[in-house]
């Protein structure tokens, strides 16, 4: 049991996607301007990400492992995971267009976040079995989504700042994401504990 | 081929368009792998290999590809580029593909790969696109390599520590002297964030100073886009 | 009985310095030659000019009438002619003109024939149009005019309230009125009271004006009580005064009818009481003028009155290097002195670099939160601060800005020196703006498209007008052919041409007739609007066009 | 109808499109994979090579010692939660060496995986972390790649060490013989513990290992 | 031309800095007396440096120099540095540090007032990912002036007859040595501990709490973020020592020890980077305190003060945004 | 190699069957970009970017067709509005569509109009009143200053007047030299 509560916190704190794992960074910079989309964004991500876990432990564990075919591993992933994502815009535009319209234009950005490849790879480089799989996938996806609301919420804030020029923008943000990946080092060890 | 476009492309993937610097594209290898030169180099030309053969790939066939498949389909063709150089990477290179880990697969969502391929493989032709392909992949091996270089010589006085993953015996040039006490803080993931900032700031300055030249001459700057604008 | 007193969040206590302006009683100024009364006075409608230039006007005679509900009348101050009806600079921030009844008065100082108010017997609504007619308006600062508030509320308004408070340094007009006029301001504190049927009247007044707190006890009646508060900036401000007085808070956008009180200056009632007992409309009003002068002391000034004049008899030190209009934590320096006394007038202070020490070098903000700690209205005014900064209104309106009462509490204690009220001054008015932008491109938007409509509309009706009709023809030609059967060309060319003459001839009428639709679905304003540039087509003399109104 | 025909019409299209695809660029890989395959392998056993020879020099034993094992399950002696394994190096028909997997649980990051060489004399015949969570530039000189004295790496000092005389398998600062790092010897205390343990163990269990049969459970 | 209020009264911002240097001068006696006056090198340096790379970016950025350098706030981060990195650590450590702190932490952001990160918590962070050896070297006593002056300046560093674990330190070595089976009490007997929280720190600590209560006097700084920082810690503490005693250091133990006191007072309560809502402020400095806590308890670092600043300070904008205080008029039950 | 190629045509039969039917079934659907790019436009409908009006302008926004910046009564802030919300870089107003220009209504002189309707229907938003052969006049809250009606008058009535400032639309000025926002 508590060992899948570090696998979930070690996902979301002590081995952040983005600030640990380096993983997921153009959505992170790209959409953190306003918390507002970071949000969207992060929603849509936990969902895509969690399912893609589980879907793509299945796979691997059913269709590719058996029959040697660990080569297609990225590329059925891949696919698979587009396919959740085009899915997942059907599903949602059919039955929440309120949901549609909050998710709907990050959901076709979500193929391009390696996250949502990376993860399901790390599952299974870390022989994880379907439950930490899905743990795992909704935790990097919480971390994900935790790290892009904090970080909307200081770009919001630097908005008004007097940032010396050639910084203004995205290399400000950088400095900023590069001192939050300091703060969250800071977590170090803390899933190790027994 | 017209001497102008290729000028053209070539600055827009090195400087105006840069992956790194402005699209902020591909940025987890960048920031990721970037802990050496020989890492950063050995992946930034996989990625070149990667994006040189989709954009030929995705630009000859693109008129077989119908429209509402065309994103899966590109992704294909883009992961099983991926997959053949992954290969390769672990019969040929193992200790590189060691240390790459993950990040060889991950071209196939590095953001880049697919950004160029629809917003320009898909619109061009043959030539251009491999063109493109190599400009906006040099672009991006330029960012790593220097991103690589000032991440390893701040923080362990190296330079081309892992060579001899490449060549068997080969030393890495050691700068500071033994006492270096290394500015770990650069190799760590921290350090990644704050070189790329100082990199994009620096592009910046030098854009700025650029501009303020060209506003004192009086001249506007050529408003030349790229043929996909 | 004792009153239990609240308080309000923050506050700040600056020196008072009323000693020196209450030390004669209120004094008058002689008449001057020139009075210039500008006809926008109140908040609402700018009056309508009743004279015209060389008209003779006597004392107290109504020369702008009230325009639109919420607007009051403005009279004549003196006797005299009209000299000039033109834009001059008013007593405003913006240092703008804006339009003025320049009267020359004949020293006479006749007054127009005055009738006594039969108030008693009057309905409601004639009282207080007779008091829109009168000119009053709220002398505490805003010049809201007083009919507006005196009708009685949804529920019940149980207490009114008389603002005696005075909070701002150097301002001693309410407290001579209070100390010399105490008997009318009860007087006119009744007359409210009668007309909102409340059950009590409360005066606040603060306790460092024990003078006025005496007079104002001594004179006050059944039902009046007249409370001491703590003297603490701003308590004057309305809703601080009726949170300390009756512990209730009321929100911005929301008025305090709405909590069964009323409010008004103590001003307010006494002119109340001139108009009703003595029918003498809001023409002149006491000003204290103090600061950096030689006699610092009250007048009692016409409206209209150049403050130059009422400035020279204050005699200005030499050292002086601006006049405000107000307090020195409200108020403005003026843009001229040239400007008049208006009914908003309270204060007249010369300031020197010694007394009204130029602001010390901007620095940034430091989020100490003492700003936050000095709001009267608990807001984060650090946070607004970024937010206009940053242009980022969407949030400074989510924040409260137009909560903010401008009382520059947060201003005064800022340790960066940020001019913290500016901001909001220029985030509130670059909201306005935005929000006039979005009206009118919203207008624009519906227009344009109903004008498309129309002409798509049009045109689809035409071409089937045509059709019809070329049928139409066609079959009368084909009817007819038969008889016309002699002609040289055949039939066909013929009915041809038939149909292109009679097309022809449609479009000539239609062209003719040609009346622009566009002046259907008008709203009323639209219509008196476009009414009114008919009226000038006819008289087809005046040649400018009005500026749209703004406000 | 003809929504519902189109899409029909459409799925059929776009589903024959990409089959196309797949199976062009599926073979495509799976050509490659076929060519690349052996060296993979090959890559893949001379790495794990690469690390035997770090702690047991090549000329020491000439049996495919890689295929020569011993499955070891929880072995709490060892450090070992989960069971490793034990690698078996012959000269010929004389027992060379066992290269025993060990932990050291108490590293100041956590656990520190560790390749133990013992020799058939009894001493340790080399060392070498394999993975750890020691702080970076401060305790990760266990790790000779991360070691900045590249000449003498800290981990080489085992080689040739035995239980006696006593202190050979002991820090200086615990009155043994072993350097290690100042202000990091929880790393080095660590290691020269697990080590110590692996060896004596080893020694007790040398004969057996040395006779159960290849792929055996232990 | 300037507008209302044509009056001011306020303590300015260079007041307010030079009151919060003087309430650390206490708790700075105490720590000469206790570890020698190596530590005010270690000030005198990072003042220096603050003040050169505070001038130097000024001039790059083409502000007025003597307006900014006069606020006296880098040198609030210089001592805060000083005081919290190892007072014989190596001088380059200190001034790299300031200039982390002054140049990246601050004026990257626009300086003074608009940093999101608190600049002296982010330059310790850096210093102890970067150089976690020098770091933990703290003096053992018995050092005199001349051999802390040797060693800052670039002396032979033969560490171990010099230095000694902090308390904190020393718990965590103790508990990563010996597993489980050692016990927090027979760790810190071991080492020369003193009464309370370790050899000497007590008075250092009682130092920086009279400080801390001539600024709460001063009205410097509000009771919430002491308050909320100092009970959580304790309460945390207490409940896991509660559970183990034998595993976990006592709430005395953790509230008199390494930065506690320095961080609830000076560190917590930089206006600038932290939370500036009353709620928001408990929030802040709670959150802060249990973050320290865990990462003291079970992380790899043995004192986590600078992470868990840093990590809710980016939490700030957010903590700020849902803990507005009702407005005049809007409050609950006032309509 | 068998069973690679069973597995991903399986997954590309399927996949490729899914997106078909899906690009089908939900393709139509109002573009609320479009609302949202026409609400930053100022409707002043006078065709300077390139469109027949703002929506025009708006939908070819949207489409990727033009780019931000070329509505000079939109200005640089309209810009920058729009640079937000699609998420692209801010650029200056493109020059050869214009320059911003300080707002302004048009003003009929009645002495000159001849009434011969041409400024009426070049009006996109009915702000001119006015019949056949009578003289004309300009409802000047109505008026956008798109200048449209300028060109047609044959008689060359027609000027554009700057709004005036005045007590009610006068604003207060940003408090010092913005530090930040100067550049
Ligand atoms: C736009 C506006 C509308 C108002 N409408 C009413 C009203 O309908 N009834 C009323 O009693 N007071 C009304 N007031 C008066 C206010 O409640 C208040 O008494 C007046 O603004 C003077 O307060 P001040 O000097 O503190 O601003 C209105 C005020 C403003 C500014
Ligand atoms: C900050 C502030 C301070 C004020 N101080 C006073 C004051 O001292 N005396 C006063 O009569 N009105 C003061 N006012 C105006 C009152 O809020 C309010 O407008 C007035 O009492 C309403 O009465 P009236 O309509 O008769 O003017 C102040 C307003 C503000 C915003
Ligand atoms: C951030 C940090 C990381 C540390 N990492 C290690 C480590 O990985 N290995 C180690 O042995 N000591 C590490 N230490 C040092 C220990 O806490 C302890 O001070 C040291 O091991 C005691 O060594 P000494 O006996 O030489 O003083 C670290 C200290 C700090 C502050
Ligand atoms: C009460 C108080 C506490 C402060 N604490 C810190 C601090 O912890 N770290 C710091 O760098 N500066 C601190 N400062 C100084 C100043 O706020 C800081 O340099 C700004 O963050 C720089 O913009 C403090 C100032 C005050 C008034
Ligand atoms: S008082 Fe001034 S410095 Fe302090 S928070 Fe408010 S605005 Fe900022
Ligand atoms: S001016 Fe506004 S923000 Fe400032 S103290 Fe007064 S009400 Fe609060
Ligand atoms: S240029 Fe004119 S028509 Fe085009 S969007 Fe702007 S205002 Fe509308
Ligand atoms: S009146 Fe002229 S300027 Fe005004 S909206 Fe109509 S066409 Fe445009
Ligand atoms: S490379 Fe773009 S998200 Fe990782």
């Amino acid at each position: 049991m508590s060992s899948y509560v570090f696998v979930v916190l070690g996902a979301v704190l002590v081995n952040n996607v983005v600030f640990v794992r380096v993983l997921g960074l153009c959505p992170f910079m790209g959409v953190s301007k306003k918390l507002e989309t970071a949000l969207g964004m992060g929603y849509a991500t936990t969902f895509v990400l969690t399912l893609g876990s589980g879907t793509s432990y299945l796979i691997d564990h059913y269709l590719l492992a058996p029959n040697d075919l660990s080569y297609l591993r990225t590329l059925s992933f891949i696919v698979v995971i587009a396919a959740i994502v085009q899915l997942t815009e059907l599903i949602i535009e059919k039955t929440s267009p309120l949901l549609h319209q909050v998710l709907g234009i990050y959901l076709p950005l979500i193929t391009t976040n390696c996250a949502v490849l990376g993860v399901p790879l790390l599952n299974v480089a870390m022989s994880h079995n379907l439950l930490e799989s899905l743990l795992f996938g909704f935790g990097s996806s919480i971390g994900f989504t935790m790290a892009l609301i904090l970080f909307a919420g200081i770009r919001e804030r630097l908005e008004g700042a007097d940032v010396p020029v050639p910084f203004r923008g995205t290399a400000i943000a950088m400095i900023t994401a590069g001192l939050m990946s300091l703060a969250f080092m800071g977590f170090a060890g803390l899933d190790r504990y027994q | 081929m017209d001497r102008q476009i290729t000028r053209e492309i070539l600055f827009n993937g090195l400087w105006k368009q840069n992956p790194g610097l402005v699209q902020l594209l591909g940025l987890c290898p960048i920031l990721a792998i970037s802990t050496n030169v020989i890492n950063a180099v050995s992946l930034g030309l996989a990625t070149i290999l990667v994006m040189i053969l989709a954009n030929l790939g995705v630009a000859a066939l693109r008129n077989f590809i119908p429209y509402e498949v065309r994103i899966p389909v590109f992704i294909l063709i883009i992961a099983s580029l991926v997959t053949v150089v992954d290969l390769a990477f672990n019969a040929w290179l193992h200790g590189l593909y060691l240390v790459l880990g993950i990040f060889i697969p991950l071209i196939v969502t590095n953001c880049i790969v697919l950004a160029r391929v629809e917003a320009f493989a898909a619109k061009n032709d043959v030539v251009h696109s491999t063109l493109d392909g190599l400009a906006q992949g040099a672009g991006l091996l330029a960012v790593l390599a220097v991103l690589g270089a000032m991440r390893e010589i701040l923080g362990s006085g190296t330079l081309f520590s892992g060579i001899d993953l490449l060549i068997d015996g080969a030393e890495p040039l050691s700068l500071f002297g033994a006492h270096y006490p290394g500015f770990l803080l650069a190799i760590l993931p921290p350090g990644a964030f704050f070189a790329l900032g100082l990199l994009i700031a620096l592009r910046n300055w030098l854009e700025g100073r650029a501009a303020a030249r060209r506003h004192a001459r009086g001249t506007l700057a050529p408003a030349a886009e790229a043929g996909a604008a | 009985m004792l009153q239990k007193l609240f308080k309000f969040h923050g506050g700040v206590k600056p020196d008072s310095r009323k000693q020196d302006s209450t030390r004669q009683p209120i004094r008058s100024l002689p008449l001057p030659s020139e009075l210039i009364v500008p006809l926008h006075q109140s908040i609402g409608g700018t009056p309508r000019p009743l004279v015209r230039v060389g008209d003779r006007v006597l004392k107290g005679e109504r020369i702008g009438a009230a325009e639109g509900p919420v607007s009051a009348a403005v009279h004549a101050p003196s006797s005299g002619i009209v000299r000039a009806i033109e834009d001059r600079t008013m007593p405003h921030p913006s240092g703008l003109p804006a339009s003025c009844v320049v009267i020359e008065a004949d020293g006479d100082d006749r007054w127009f024939e005055r009738e006594p108010v039969p108030w008693k017997s009057m309905k409601g609504d004639e009282l207080r149009d007779y008091l829109r007619d009168a000119g009053i308006v709220g002398l505490g600062g805003a010049t809201f005019p007083s009919h507006v508030k005196l009708r009685a509320g949804a529920k019940p308004t149980h207490t009114l309230v008389l603002n005696g408070a005075e909070c701002e340094p150097f301002i001693t007009c309410d407290d001579m009125l209070m100390r010399e006029r105490a008997a009318e301001i009860i007087r006119g504190a009744g007359i409210m009271a009668q007309m909102l049927a409340v059950e009590r009247v409360l005066i606040g007044i603060e306790d460092n004006k024990p003078d006025a707190l005496a007079a104002m006890r001594a004179a006050a009646a059944d039902g009046i009580e007249v409370v001491a508060i703590p003297t603490l900036y701003p308590a004057g401000g309305e809703k601080q005064l009726l949170r300390v007085l009756t512990g209730v808070e009321v929100a911005a956008g929301r008025r305090p009818l709405e909590f069964g009180l009323q409010c008004f200056n103590v001003g307010t009632a006494y002119r109340m009481a001139r108009a009703i007992d003595h029918a003498e409309p809001l023409i002149s009003r006491i000003v204290t003028v103090a600061g950096n002068v030689e006699a610092p002391a009250n007048y009692e000034v016409l409206v209209g009155t150049p403050i130059d004049a009422l400035l020279a008899a204050g005699r200005p030190r030499p050292d002086t290097d601006r006049v405000l209009m107000g307090g020195p934590m409200m108020g403005f320096a003026l843009p001229t002195t040239a400007a008049p006394v208006v009914k908003a007038t309270n204060c007249v202070l010369a300031g020197s670099p010694s007394l009204l020490p130029p602001p010390p070098p901007e620095m940034a903000c430091i989020r100490c939160g003492t700003c936050a700690d000095h709001c009267p209205v608990d807001l984060q005014p650090f946070e607004l601060y970024w937010f206009g900064r940053s242009h980022n209104f969407g949030k400074a309106q989510e924040y409260h800005l137009f909560d903010c009462i401008e009382c520059g509490c947060c201003s005064y204690v800022c340790p960066s020196n940020i001019p913290l009220v500016d901001y909001f001054r220029f985030t509130k008015s670059e909201i306005w703006a935005r929000e006039r932008d979005k009206t009118a491109a919203d207008l624009a938007r519906e227009r344009f498209e109903a004008r498309n409509e129309r002409q798509e509309r049009e045109k689809r009706d035409k071409a089937e007008r045509l059709a019809a009709k070329a049928e139409a023809t066609r079959k009368k030609l084909v009817d007819t052919e038969p008889v016309a059967g002699a002609g040289t060309a055949s039939p066909a060319e013929e009915a041809k041409k038939a149909l292109i003459a009679a097309a022809l001839e449609r479009a000539k009428q239609q062209k003719s007739s040609v009346k622009p639709r566009n002046t259907d679905n008008l709203s009323a304003d639209k219509q008196a609007e476009i009414d009114e540039i008919e009226a000038r087509r006819a008289r087809a003399g005046g040649r400018t066009v009005e500026p749209p109104e703004n406000s | 109808m003809s929504a519902e025909h189109t899409a029909a019409a459409t799925s059929l299209r776009s589903a024959g499109v990409m089959l196309a695809f797949a199976v062009v660029f599926t073979m495509m890989m799976a050509a490659t994979y076929r060519f690349a395959r052996p060296d993979i392998e090959a890559a893949r056993e001379a790495a794990k090579m690469k690390l035997v020879d770090a702690v047991l020099p090549p000329e020491r034993y000439d049996n495919p010692l890689l295929e020569d094992t011993v499955e070891l399950g929880p072995t709490p002696a060892l450090g070992l939660r989960e069971g490793g394994r034990v690698y078996r190096a012959r000269h010929g028909t004389d027992d060379a060496a066992l290269i025993v997997e060990a932990a050291a649980p108490d590293g100041y990051g956590g656990r520190i995986d560790l390749l133990v060489a013992v020799g058939a004399d009894g001493r340790v015949a080399g060392v070498r972390a394999t993975a750890h969570s020691e702080t970076p530039g401060l305790g990760d000189y266990i790790d000779p790649r991360k070691d900045r004295n590249k000449h003498s790496p800290w981990i080489e000092q085992f080689r040739g060490r035995g239980p006696e005389p006593a202190g050979e398998l002991r820090l200086k600062k615990d009155g043994g013989e072993l350097d290690y790092r100042v202000g990091a010897t929880i790393s080095a205390r660590a290691v020269t513990g697990a080590v110590a343990r692996a060896l004596a163990w080893t020694r007790a269990h040398a004969a057996e290992l040395y006779a159960a049969p290849a792929g055996s459970h232990f | 031309m300037s507008h209302s209020p044509y009056l001011r009264e306020s303590r300015s911002v260079r007041q307010i800095m030079l009151q919060v240097l003087l309430a650390l001068l206490p708790g700075i006696v105490a720590y000469v007396w206790q570890f020698g006056a190596g530590v005010l090198i270690q000030l005198l340096l990072a003042s220096t440096a603050a003040l050169a790379a505070e001038a130097a970016m000024l001039r790059l950025r083409r502000k007025p120099l003597g307006l900014y350098l006069g606020d006296l706030s880098a040198i609030v981060t210089a001592w805060l540095i000083a005081l919290s990195l190892p007072p014989i650590g190596p001088w380059w450590m200190v001034v790299l540090a300031t200039l982390c702190a002054i140049v990246v932490a601050k004026h990257l952001y626009g300086g003074l007032g608009q940093n999101p990160f608190n600049p002296a918590m982010v330059a310790f962070c850096v210093m102890i990912v970067a150089f976690p050896a020098q770091m933990s070297q703290w003096p053992d006593a018995g050092l005199d002036f001349g051999q802390q002056l040797d060693l800052i300046l670039g002396g032979e560093r033969v560490l171990d007859a010099i230095t000694a674990a902090t308390p904190l330190d020393a718990l965590r070595t103790g508990l990563r040595a010996g597993g489980a089976e050692a016990h927090v009490a027979e760790i810190l007997q071991g080492a020369a501990f003193g009464t309370v929280g370790g050899r000497g720190w007590e008075w250092v600590v009682a130092g920086f709490a009279l400080g801390g209560l001539y600024l709460l006097w001063q009205r410097i700084i509000s009771w919430h973020l002491p308050a909320a920082f100092l009970l959580t810690m304790a309460l945390t503490a207490t409940l896991l020592w509660g559970m183990h005693p034998e595993r976990f250091a006592s709430p005395l133990l953790h509230l008199a020890t390494g930065g506690t006191m320095l961080a609830a007072f000076f560190i917590v309560t930089d206006p600038v980077s932290g939370s500036t809502t009353p709620k928001g402020k408990l929030v802040f400095a709670g959150g802060a305190a249990f973050i320290a806590y865990m990462i003291r308890s079970f992380g790899n670092y043995p004192d986590g003060i600078a992470f868990a600043v840093l990590l809710m300070n980016i939490c700030v904008p957010l903590i700020d945004m849902y803990t507005q205080p009702p407005v005049f008029g809007h409050k609950r039950g006032s309509s | 190699m068998f069973e690679a190629l069973l597995v991903m045509a399986g997954i590309a039969l399927v996949l490729g069957a899914v997106l078909g039917f899906a690009s089908v079934r939900f393709k139509v659907q109002g573009d609320p970009l479009v609302d949202k790019i026409d609400a930053i436009l100022p409707q002043t409908q006078c065709g300077q970017c390139g469109f027949p009006g703002c929506r025009p302008y708006a939908n070819a926004i949207a489409d990727g067709e033009a780019d931000i910046n070329q509505c000079p009564p939109g200005g640089d802030e309209g810009v920058r509005k729009l640079a937000d919300l699609l998420g692209r870089e801010y650029k200056p107003l493109n020059e050869e569509h214009g320059v911003e220009k300080p707002k302004a209504v048009a003003m009929i002189d009645e002495q000159t109009c001849i009434g011969c309707t041409l400024c009426i229907q070049a009006c996109p938003v009915d702000a001119i009143v006015g019949a056949a052969k009578q003289m004309h006049t300009v409802v000047a809250s109505e008026c956008t200053g798109c200048e449209l009606c300028v060109a047609p008058c044959p008689v060359d009535c027609i000027t554009m007047e700057p709004l005036p400032e005045t007590v009610q639309n006068w604003k207060w000025k940003y408090p010092t030299i913005p530090i930040g926002k100067a550049a």
